[in-house]
Protein backbone atom coordinates (compact mmCIF):
# COMPACT_ATOMS: atom_id res chain seq x y z
CA UNK A 1 0.00 0.00 0.00
CA UNK A 2 1.83 3.67 -1.10
CA UNK A 3 -0.62 5.68 1.33
CA UNK A 4 -1.35 5.61 4.65
CA UNK A 5 -2.85 8.01 7.49
CA UNK A 6 -2.12 6.84 10.65
CA UNK A 7 -1.85 8.16 14.23
CA UNK A 8 1.42 6.26 14.70
CA UNK A 9 4.96 7.63 13.74
CA UNK A 10 6.93 5.92 11.13
CA UNK A 11 10.22 4.46 10.16
CA UNK A 12 12.43 6.43 7.30
CA UNK A 13 15.11 4.21 6.59
CA UNK A 14 12.89 1.23 6.33
CA UNK A 15 10.48 2.87 4.56
CA UNK A 16 12.90 4.12 1.99
CA UNK A 17 14.51 0.95 1.92
CA UNK A 18 11.49 -1.06 1.26
CA UNK A 19 10.41 1.52 -1.84
CA UNK A 20 13.58 -0.29 -3.64
CA UNK A 21 13.79 -3.91 -2.40
CA UNK A 22 14.19 -6.34 -4.92
CA UNK A 23 13.91 -3.41 -7.70
CA UNK A 24 17.49 -3.06 -9.17
CA UNK A 25 15.98 -0.88 -12.06
CA UNK A 26 15.88 2.29 -9.62
CA UNK A 27 18.97 4.14 -8.87
CA UNK A 28 17.19 6.98 -7.27
CA UNK A 29 15.36 7.64 -4.19
CA UNK A 30 14.06 10.98 -3.46
CA UNK A 31 12.26 11.38 -0.17
CA UNK A 32 11.12 14.62 1.81
CA UNK A 33 9.94 14.36 5.92
CA UNK A 34 7.71 17.33 7.35
CA UNK A 35 8.31 17.78 11.64
CA UNK A 36 6.57 19.82 13.73
CA UNK A 37 8.47 23.30 14.44
CA UNK A 38 8.38 24.27 18.22
CA UNK A 39 7.15 27.97 15.81
CA UNK A 40 4.95 29.29 13.83
CA UNK A 41 3.83 32.73 12.78
CA UNK A 42 6.68 33.90 15.65
CA UNK A 43 5.21 32.09 18.39
CA UNK A 44 6.06 29.37 20.49
CA UNK A 45 4.08 25.95 19.66
CA UNK A 46 3.91 23.32 22.17
CA UNK A 47 1.87 20.64 20.85
CA UNK A 48 -0.47 20.41 17.79
CA UNK A 49 -3.30 18.29 16.50
CA UNK A 50 -3.96 17.29 12.83
CA UNK A 51 -7.45 17.12 11.95
CA UNK A 52 -8.47 15.14 8.45
CA UNK A 53 -11.45 14.02 6.77
CA UNK A 54 -11.61 10.81 6.74
CA UNK A 55 -12.50 8.75 3.22
CA UNK A 56 -11.47 12.08 1.12
CA UNK A 57 -8.17 12.19 2.47
CA UNK A 58 -7.31 8.86 1.15
CA UNK A 59 -8.75 9.56 -2.35
CA UNK A 60 -7.22 13.11 -2.51
CA UNK A 61 -3.50 11.28 -2.05
CA UNK A 62 -4.50 8.76 -4.34
CA UNK A 63 -5.35 11.84 -7.36
CA UNK A 64 -2.08 13.35 -6.32
CA UNK A 65 0.13 9.91 -6.62
CA UNK A 66 -1.35 8.90 -9.81
CA UNK A 67 -0.95 12.64 -11.36
CA UNK A 68 2.53 12.44 -10.71
CA UNK A 69 2.82 9.56 -12.25
CA UNK A 70 1.20 10.65 -15.20
CA UNK A 71 4.01 13.27 -15.37
CA UNK A 72 6.66 11.50 -14.39
CA UNK A 73 8.15 7.30 -15.01
CA UNK A 74 8.83 6.95 -11.49
CA UNK A 75 8.26 3.30 -9.85
CA UNK A 76 7.22 3.62 -6.55
CA UNK A 77 5.88 5.99 -4.51
CA UNK A 78 5.26 6.13 -0.56
CA UNK A 79 3.08 8.80 1.57
CA UNK A 80 2.40 9.09 5.24
CA UNK A 81 0.46 11.27 7.14
CA UNK A 82 0.25 11.28 10.85
CA UNK A 83 -3.24 12.73 12.25
CA UNK A 84 -3.90 13.19 16.22
CA UNK A 85 -1.95 15.02 18.79
CA UNK A 86 2.24 15.72 17.92
CA UNK A 87 4.75 17.67 19.48
CA UNK A 88 7.58 19.59 18.17
CA UNK A 89 10.10 17.58 16.06
CA UNK A 90 7.50 14.58 15.44
CA UNK A 91 7.68 13.51 12.21
CA UNK A 92 4.39 14.71 10.53
CA UNK A 93 4.96 13.57 6.58
CA UNK A 94 6.90 11.13 4.52
CA UNK A 95 6.50 11.60 0.86
CA UNK A 96 9.43 8.90 -0.67
CA UNK A 97 9.65 8.56 -4.55
CA UNK A 98 11.78 5.41 -6.35
CA UNK A 99 12.90 6.49 -10.31
CA UNK A 100 15.66 5.42 -12.40
CA UNK A 101 17.63 8.90 -12.87
CA UNK A 102 16.93 11.60 -9.80
CA UNK A 103 15.47 14.31 -12.17
CA UNK A 104 12.61 12.34 -12.19
CA UNK A 105 12.35 11.01 -8.32
CA UNK A 106 13.21 14.83 -7.22
CA UNK A 107 10.60 16.53 -9.16
CA UNK A 108 8.13 13.64 -8.16
CA UNK A 109 8.43 13.20 -4.75
CA UNK A 110 8.26 17.79 -4.42
CA UNK A 111 5.08 18.08 -6.28
CA UNK A 112 3.26 15.50 -4.75
CA UNK A 113 4.65 17.33 -1.28
CA UNK A 114 3.04 20.69 -3.11
CA UNK A 115 -0.20 19.62 -3.67
CA UNK A 116 -0.57 17.46 -0.37
CA UNK A 117 0.12 20.85 1.34
CA UNK A 118 -3.23 22.73 -0.95
CA UNK A 119 -5.41 19.28 -1.84
CA UNK A 120 -5.31 16.76 0.74
CA UNK A 121 -7.88 17.57 3.78
CA UNK A 122 -5.35 17.85 6.37
CA UNK A 123 -5.66 21.01 9.19
CA UNK A 124 -3.68 21.89 12.20
CA UNK A 125 -4.14 23.16 15.25
CA UNK A 126 -1.50 24.13 17.39
CA UNK A 127 -1.11 25.03 21.39
CA UNK A 128 0.73 28.52 21.88
CA UNK A 129 1.69 30.25 25.16
CA UNK A 130 -1.64 32.82 24.19
CA UNK A 131 -4.18 29.47 23.64
CA UNK A 132 -4.69 27.11 21.32
CA UNK A 133 -5.28 28.48 17.25
CA UNK A 134 -5.78 26.79 14.20
CA UNK A 135 -2.84 27.31 11.70
CA UNK A 136 -3.17 29.65 8.75
CA UNK A 137 -2.80 28.06 5.35
CA UNK A 138 0.95 29.75 3.48
CA UNK A 139 0.45 31.80 0.14
CA UNK A 140 3.43 30.53 -0.37
CA UNK A 141 2.27 26.94 -0.77
CA UNK A 142 -0.32 28.13 -3.09
CA UNK A 143 2.47 29.61 -5.22
CA UNK A 144 4.45 26.32 -4.72
CA UNK A 145 1.28 24.31 -5.99
CA UNK A 146 0.73 26.51 -9.01
CA UNK A 147 4.17 26.48 -10.17
CA UNK A 148 3.15 22.94 -11.93
CA UNK A 149 0.44 24.13 -13.48
CA UNK A 150 0.44 22.97 -16.81
CA UNK B 1 -31.25 13.48 1.81
CA UNK B 2 -27.71 14.84 1.90
CA UNK B 3 -24.98 14.64 4.25
CA UNK B 4 -23.17 17.66 5.31
CA UNK B 5 -19.70 17.79 6.76
CA UNK B 6 -17.69 20.33 8.83
CA UNK B 7 -14.01 20.40 9.64
CA UNK B 8 -11.67 22.08 11.99
CA UNK B 9 -12.19 25.92 12.65
CA UNK B 10 -15.82 25.71 10.46
CA UNK B 11 -16.79 22.73 12.98
CA UNK B 12 -15.59 24.35 16.21
CA UNK B 13 -17.27 27.55 15.20
CA UNK B 14 -20.61 26.31 13.59
CA UNK B 15 -20.97 23.83 16.51
CA UNK B 16 -21.27 20.72 14.58
CA UNK B 17 -19.36 18.37 12.64
CA UNK B 18 -21.77 17.38 10.38
CA UNK B 19 -25.74 16.75 9.75
CA UNK B 20 -27.83 14.64 7.39
CA UNK B 21 -31.04 17.33 5.67
CA UNK B 22 -33.17 16.86 2.95
CA UNK B 23 -31.97 18.58 0.00
CA UNK B 24 -33.51 22.15 0.50
CA UNK B 25 -35.35 22.71 -2.58
CA UNK B 26 -34.39 24.61 -5.41
CA UNK B 27 -30.49 23.47 -4.72
CA UNK B 28 -28.87 21.97 -7.39
CA UNK B 29 -24.99 23.18 -6.52
CA UNK B 30 -22.58 24.10 -3.71
CA UNK B 31 -23.37 27.56 -4.21
CA UNK B 32 -27.06 27.33 -3.60
CA UNK B 33 -26.79 25.27 -0.48
CA UNK B 34 -24.81 27.37 1.06
CA UNK B 35 -27.41 30.20 0.64
CA UNK B 36 -29.99 27.96 1.77
CA UNK B 37 -27.61 27.31 5.14
CA UNK B 38 -27.02 31.11 5.72
CA UNK B 39 -31.29 31.66 6.13
CA UNK B 40 -30.63 29.94 9.41
CA UNK B 41 -29.18 32.75 10.59
CA UNK B 42 -26.94 33.36 13.39
CA UNK B 43 -23.27 31.81 12.64
CA UNK B 44 -24.87 30.44 9.64
CA UNK B 45 -25.65 33.61 7.72
CA UNK B 46 -21.72 34.20 7.84
CA UNK B 47 -20.63 30.32 6.27
CA UNK B 48 -20.67 31.66 2.83
CA UNK B 49 -18.37 35.15 3.68
CA UNK B 50 -16.00 32.82 5.48
CA UNK B 51 -12.68 33.71 3.96
CA UNK B 52 -11.89 31.33 1.44
CA UNK B 53 -14.06 28.65 2.28
CA UNK B 54 -13.33 25.01 0.51
CA UNK B 55 -15.77 22.50 0.12
CA UNK B 56 -16.03 18.96 -1.28
CA UNK B 57 -18.71 16.81 -2.82
CA UNK B 58 -18.43 13.58 -2.54
CA UNK B 59 -15.12 13.97 -1.39
CA UNK B 60 -13.82 15.48 -4.07
CA UNK B 61 -12.38 19.51 -4.27
CA UNK B 62 -15.85 21.54 -5.39
CA UNK B 63 -16.57 24.82 -6.70
CA UNK B 64 -19.83 26.84 -6.29
CA UNK B 65 -20.86 25.73 -9.28
CA UNK B 66 -20.20 22.46 -8.43
CA UNK B 67 -23.79 20.32 -8.85
CA UNK B 68 -24.91 18.82 -5.74
CA UNK B 69 -27.93 16.03 -6.01
CA UNK B 70 -29.88 13.88 -3.30
CA UNK B 71 -28.01 11.43 -1.95
CA UNK B 72 -24.17 13.62 -2.35
CA UNK B 73 -21.72 14.02 0.61
CA UNK B 74 -21.07 17.70 0.95
CA UNK B 75 -18.21 18.78 3.36
CA UNK B 76 -17.44 22.71 4.18
CA UNK B 77 -13.92 23.70 5.49
CA UNK B 78 -11.07 26.02 5.55
CA UNK B 79 -8.42 26.20 3.19
CA UNK B 80 -5.82 22.89 4.13
CA UNK B 81 -2.76 22.76 6.30
CA UNK B 82 -1.47 19.71 6.01
CA UNK B 83 2.22 18.28 5.54
CA UNK C 1 31.32 16.16 10.36
CA UNK C 2 28.47 16.90 7.29
CA UNK C 3 30.50 14.55 4.62
CA UNK C 4 31.80 11.47 4.78
CA UNK C 5 33.47 9.59 1.67
CA UNK C 6 33.85 5.84 2.96
CA UNK C 7 33.74 2.03 1.63
CA UNK C 8 30.76 1.29 4.67
CA UNK C 9 27.38 0.81 3.43
CA UNK C 10 25.27 4.20 6.03
CA UNK C 11 21.80 4.20 7.66
CA UNK C 12 19.49 6.36 6.11
CA UNK C 13 17.01 6.82 9.01
CA UNK C 14 19.49 7.29 11.57
CA UNK C 15 21.09 9.82 9.21
CA UNK C 16 17.89 11.86 8.54
CA UNK C 17 16.86 11.46 11.93
CA UNK C 18 20.26 13.03 13.39
CA UNK C 19 19.68 16.02 11.12
CA UNK C 20 17.43 17.49 12.84
CA UNK C 21 18.01 16.01 16.42
CA UNK C 22 17.61 18.67 19.22
CA UNK C 23 16.54 21.26 16.27
CA UNK C 24 13.05 21.65 16.74
CA UNK C 25 13.29 24.56 14.24
CA UNK C 26 13.36 22.51 11.55
CA UNK C 27 10.09 21.38 9.53
CA UNK C 28 11.46 20.20 6.68
CA UNK C 29 14.30 17.44 5.56
CA UNK C 30 14.79 16.86 2.06
CA UNK C 31 16.70 13.76 0.70
CA UNK C 32 18.43 11.68 -1.95
CA UNK C 33 19.59 7.96 -2.28
CA UNK C 34 21.74 6.86 -4.98
CA UNK C 35 21.74 2.98 -6.01
CA UNK C 36 23.40 0.74 -7.98
CA UNK C 37 21.06 -0.17 -11.07
CA UNK C 38 21.71 -3.51 -12.58
CA UNK C 39 21.79 -1.89 -16.18
CA UNK C 40 23.25 1.05 -17.66
CA UNK C 41 23.46 2.34 -21.21
CA UNK C 42 21.35 -1.33 -22.41
CA UNK C 43 23.93 -3.78 -20.96
CA UNK C 44 23.44 -5.85 -17.70
CA UNK C 45 25.57 -4.29 -14.53
CA UNK C 46 26.98 -7.28 -12.15
CA UNK C 47 29.11 -4.95 -10.26
CA UNK C 48 31.02 -1.60 -9.68
CA UNK C 49 34.25 0.21 -8.52
CA UNK C 50 33.98 3.26 -7.42
CA UNK C 51 37.51 5.38 -7.89
CA UNK C 52 38.06 8.94 -6.14
CA UNK C 53 40.90 11.53 -5.90
CA UNK C 54 40.90 11.43 -1.85
CA UNK C 55 41.95 14.78 -0.34
CA UNK C 56 39.96 16.70 -3.63
CA UNK C 57 36.93 14.87 -3.10
CA UNK C 58 36.32 16.03 0.26
CA UNK C 59 37.10 19.87 -0.40
CA UNK C 60 35.13 19.23 -3.22
CA UNK C 61 32.28 18.50 -1.36
CA UNK C 62 33.21 20.82 1.33
CA UNK C 63 32.78 23.78 -1.38
CA UNK C 64 29.71 22.02 -3.53
CA UNK C 65 28.20 22.42 0.10
CA UNK C 66 29.36 25.68 1.01
CA UNK C 67 28.05 26.99 -1.96
CA UNK C 68 24.31 25.62 -1.40
CA UNK C 69 24.35 27.06 1.98
CA UNK C 70 25.05 30.75 0.44
CA UNK C 71 22.35 30.18 -1.60
CA UNK C 72 19.35 28.80 0.67
CA UNK C 73 18.71 29.46 4.39
CA UNK C 74 19.09 25.35 5.53
CA UNK C 75 20.49 24.41 8.81
CA UNK C 76 22.07 21.03 8.87
CA UNK C 77 23.34 19.40 5.46
CA UNK C 78 24.93 16.08 5.52
CA UNK C 79 26.83 13.75 2.15
CA UNK C 80 28.03 10.51 2.21
CA UNK C 81 29.66 8.89 -1.10
CA UNK C 82 30.79 5.55 -0.45
CA UNK C 83 33.84 4.12 -2.70
CA UNK C 84 35.17 0.72 -3.49
CA UNK C 85 33.32 -2.19 -4.77
CA UNK C 86 30.04 -2.17 -5.15
CA UNK C 87 26.93 -4.33 -5.85
CA UNK C 88 23.14 -3.51 -7.55
CA UNK C 89 21.37 -2.45 -5.16
CA UNK C 90 23.75 -1.41 -3.45
CA UNK C 91 23.48 2.42 -1.91
CA UNK C 92 26.11 4.83 -3.50
CA UNK C 93 25.21 7.98 -2.09
CA UNK C 94 23.06 10.12 0.31
CA UNK C 95 22.57 13.57 0.32
CA UNK C 96 20.05 15.04 3.17
CA UNK C 97 19.55 18.58 4.02
CA UNK C 98 17.16 20.38 7.04
CA UNK C 99 15.30 23.79 6.68
CA UNK C 100 12.43 25.36 8.43
CA UNK C 101 10.41 24.62 5.22
CA UNK C 102 10.62 22.71 1.77
CA UNK C 103 10.84 24.70 -0.72
CA UNK C 104 15.01 25.52 0.57
CA UNK C 105 15.88 22.24 1.54
CA UNK C 106 14.61 20.49 -1.80
CA UNK C 107 16.60 22.96 -3.77
CA UNK C 108 19.52 22.64 -2.06
CA UNK C 109 19.71 19.15 -1.98
CA UNK C 110 18.97 18.87 -5.65
CA UNK C 111 21.72 21.35 -6.29
CA UNK C 112 24.17 19.56 -4.14
CA UNK C 113 23.41 16.76 -6.01
CA UNK C 114 23.66 17.75 -9.09
CA UNK C 115 26.82 19.68 -8.63
CA UNK C 116 28.77 16.25 -6.91
CA UNK C 117 27.16 14.57 -10.53
CA UNK C 118 29.76 16.78 -12.22
CA UNK C 119 32.52 18.17 -10.19
CA UNK C 120 32.83 15.50 -7.29
CA UNK C 121 36.29 13.17 -8.19
CA UNK C 122 34.28 10.02 -8.46
CA UNK C 123 34.56 7.37 -11.02
CA UNK C 124 32.56 4.49 -11.90
CA UNK C 125 33.91 1.33 -13.63
CA UNK C 126 30.78 -1.34 -13.96
CA UNK C 127 31.17 -5.04 -14.97
CA UNK C 128 28.85 -6.03 -17.91
CA UNK C 129 28.61 -9.37 -19.72
CA UNK C 130 31.09 -8.04 -22.19
CA UNK C 131 33.48 -6.91 -19.21
CA UNK C 132 34.56 -4.32 -17.54
CA UNK C 133 34.70 -0.22 -18.31
CA UNK C 134 34.15 3.33 -17.54
CA UNK C 135 31.01 5.03 -17.34
CA UNK C 136 31.12 7.59 -19.60
CA UNK C 137 29.68 10.80 -18.16
CA UNK C 138 25.40 11.38 -18.91
CA UNK C 139 24.80 14.83 -20.97
CA UNK C 140 21.87 15.58 -18.83
CA UNK C 141 23.73 15.65 -16.12
CA UNK C 142 26.07 18.67 -17.33
CA UNK C 143 22.69 20.26 -18.00
CA UNK C 144 21.32 19.32 -14.62
CA UNK C 145 24.41 21.55 -12.87
CA UNK C 146 23.86 24.49 -15.83
CA UNK C 147 20.52 25.11 -14.78
CA UNK C 148 21.49 26.42 -11.38
CA UNK C 149 24.39 28.77 -13.18
CA UNK C 150 23.19 32.44 -12.13
CA UNK D 1 59.16 19.38 -8.84
CA UNK D 2 55.24 18.90 -9.12
CA UNK D 3 53.48 16.34 -8.62
CA UNK D 4 51.03 14.90 -10.99
CA UNK D 5 48.17 12.39 -10.64
CA UNK D 6 46.24 10.06 -13.53
CA UNK D 7 42.77 8.80 -12.84
CA UNK D 8 40.14 6.45 -13.61
CA UNK D 9 40.07 5.40 -17.37
CA UNK D 10 43.62 7.39 -18.21
CA UNK D 11 45.30 5.80 -14.96
CA UNK D 12 44.76 2.46 -17.07
CA UNK D 13 45.51 4.17 -20.07
CA UNK D 14 48.94 5.73 -19.04
CA UNK D 15 49.78 2.58 -16.94
CA UNK D 16 50.41 5.50 -13.83
CA UNK D 17 48.75 6.27 -11.06
CA UNK D 18 51.00 9.36 -10.90
CA UNK D 19 54.70 10.53 -10.64
CA UNK D 20 56.74 13.65 -9.64
CA UNK D 21 58.80 15.49 -11.86
CA UNK D 22 60.88 18.93 -12.36
CA UNK D 23 58.55 22.02 -14.04
CA UNK D 24 59.18 21.07 -17.61
CA UNK D 25 61.10 24.63 -18.70
CA UNK D 26 58.72 27.14 -20.03
CA UNK D 27 55.70 25.30 -19.02
CA UNK D 28 53.49 28.20 -16.99
CA UNK D 29 49.75 26.23 -17.26
CA UNK D 30 47.81 23.18 -17.24
CA UNK D 31 48.23 23.46 -21.42
CA UNK D 32 51.49 24.02 -21.43
CA UNK D 33 52.19 20.86 -18.96
CA UNK D 34 50.20 18.84 -21.42
CA UNK D 35 51.93 19.84 -24.35
CA UNK D 36 55.07 19.17 -22.60
CA UNK D 37 53.80 15.70 -21.55
CA UNK D 38 53.09 14.65 -24.84
CA UNK D 39 56.47 14.88 -26.10
CA UNK D 40 57.14 11.78 -24.52
CA UNK D 41 55.37 10.16 -27.51
CA UNK D 42 53.39 6.89 -27.18
CA UNK D 43 50.12 7.01 -25.04
CA UNK D 44 51.25 10.22 -23.84
CA UNK D 45 51.28 12.01 -27.66
CA UNK D 46 47.47 11.68 -27.50
CA UNK D 47 46.93 13.07 -23.60
CA UNK D 48 45.76 16.53 -24.07
CA UNK D 49 42.79 15.12 -27.68
CA UNK D 50 41.74 12.83 -25.19
CA UNK D 51 37.87 13.67 -25.18
CA UNK D 52 36.41 15.75 -22.61
CA UNK D 53 39.78 15.37 -20.18
CA UNK D 54 39.81 17.12 -17.10
CA UNK D 55 42.17 18.81 -14.83
CA UNK D 56 42.42 19.78 -11.26
CA UNK D 57 45.31 21.83 -9.76
CA UNK D 58 45.94 21.79 -6.11
CA UNK D 59 42.78 19.63 -5.72
CA UNK D 60 40.94 22.61 -7.49
CA UNK D 61 39.03 21.96 -10.81
CA UNK D 62 41.29 24.02 -13.48
CA UNK D 63 41.06 24.88 -16.52
CA UNK D 64 44.00 24.98 -20.09
CA UNK D 65 44.81 28.50 -18.61
CA UNK D 66 45.54 27.73 -14.97
CA UNK D 67 48.78 28.58 -13.37
CA UNK D 68 51.42 25.45 -12.58
CA UNK D 69 54.08 26.63 -10.53
CA UNK D 70 56.75 24.25 -8.73
CA UNK D 71 55.32 22.41 -5.95
CA UNK D 72 51.66 22.36 -7.15
CA UNK D 73 50.09 19.03 -7.27
CA UNK D 74 48.10 18.33 -10.36
CA UNK D 75 45.71 15.91 -11.89
CA UNK D 76 44.29 14.48 -14.71
CA UNK D 77 41.37 12.87 -15.43
CA UNK D 78 37.95 12.14 -17.29
CA UNK D 79 34.94 13.65 -16.80
CA UNK D 80 33.42 13.03 -13.05
CA UNK D 81 30.42 10.47 -12.83
CA UNK D 82 29.97 9.52 -9.62
CA UNK D 83 26.60 10.23 -7.18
Amino acid sequence: MSISVQEADFDVGAEIAALTAGDARAGAVASFVGLVRDVNDGDGVSEMTLEHYPGMTEKALEAIVAEARSRWDVYAVRVIHRVGRLLPQDRIVLVAVSGAHRGEAFAACEFIMDYLKTRAPFWKREVTPAGARWVDAREADDGAAARWEK
Amino acid sequence: MIKILYFAALRERLGTAGESIELPAGVADVGGLLAALAQRGGEWAGLAAVKNLKSAVNQEMARQNTPVKDGDEVAFFPPVTGG
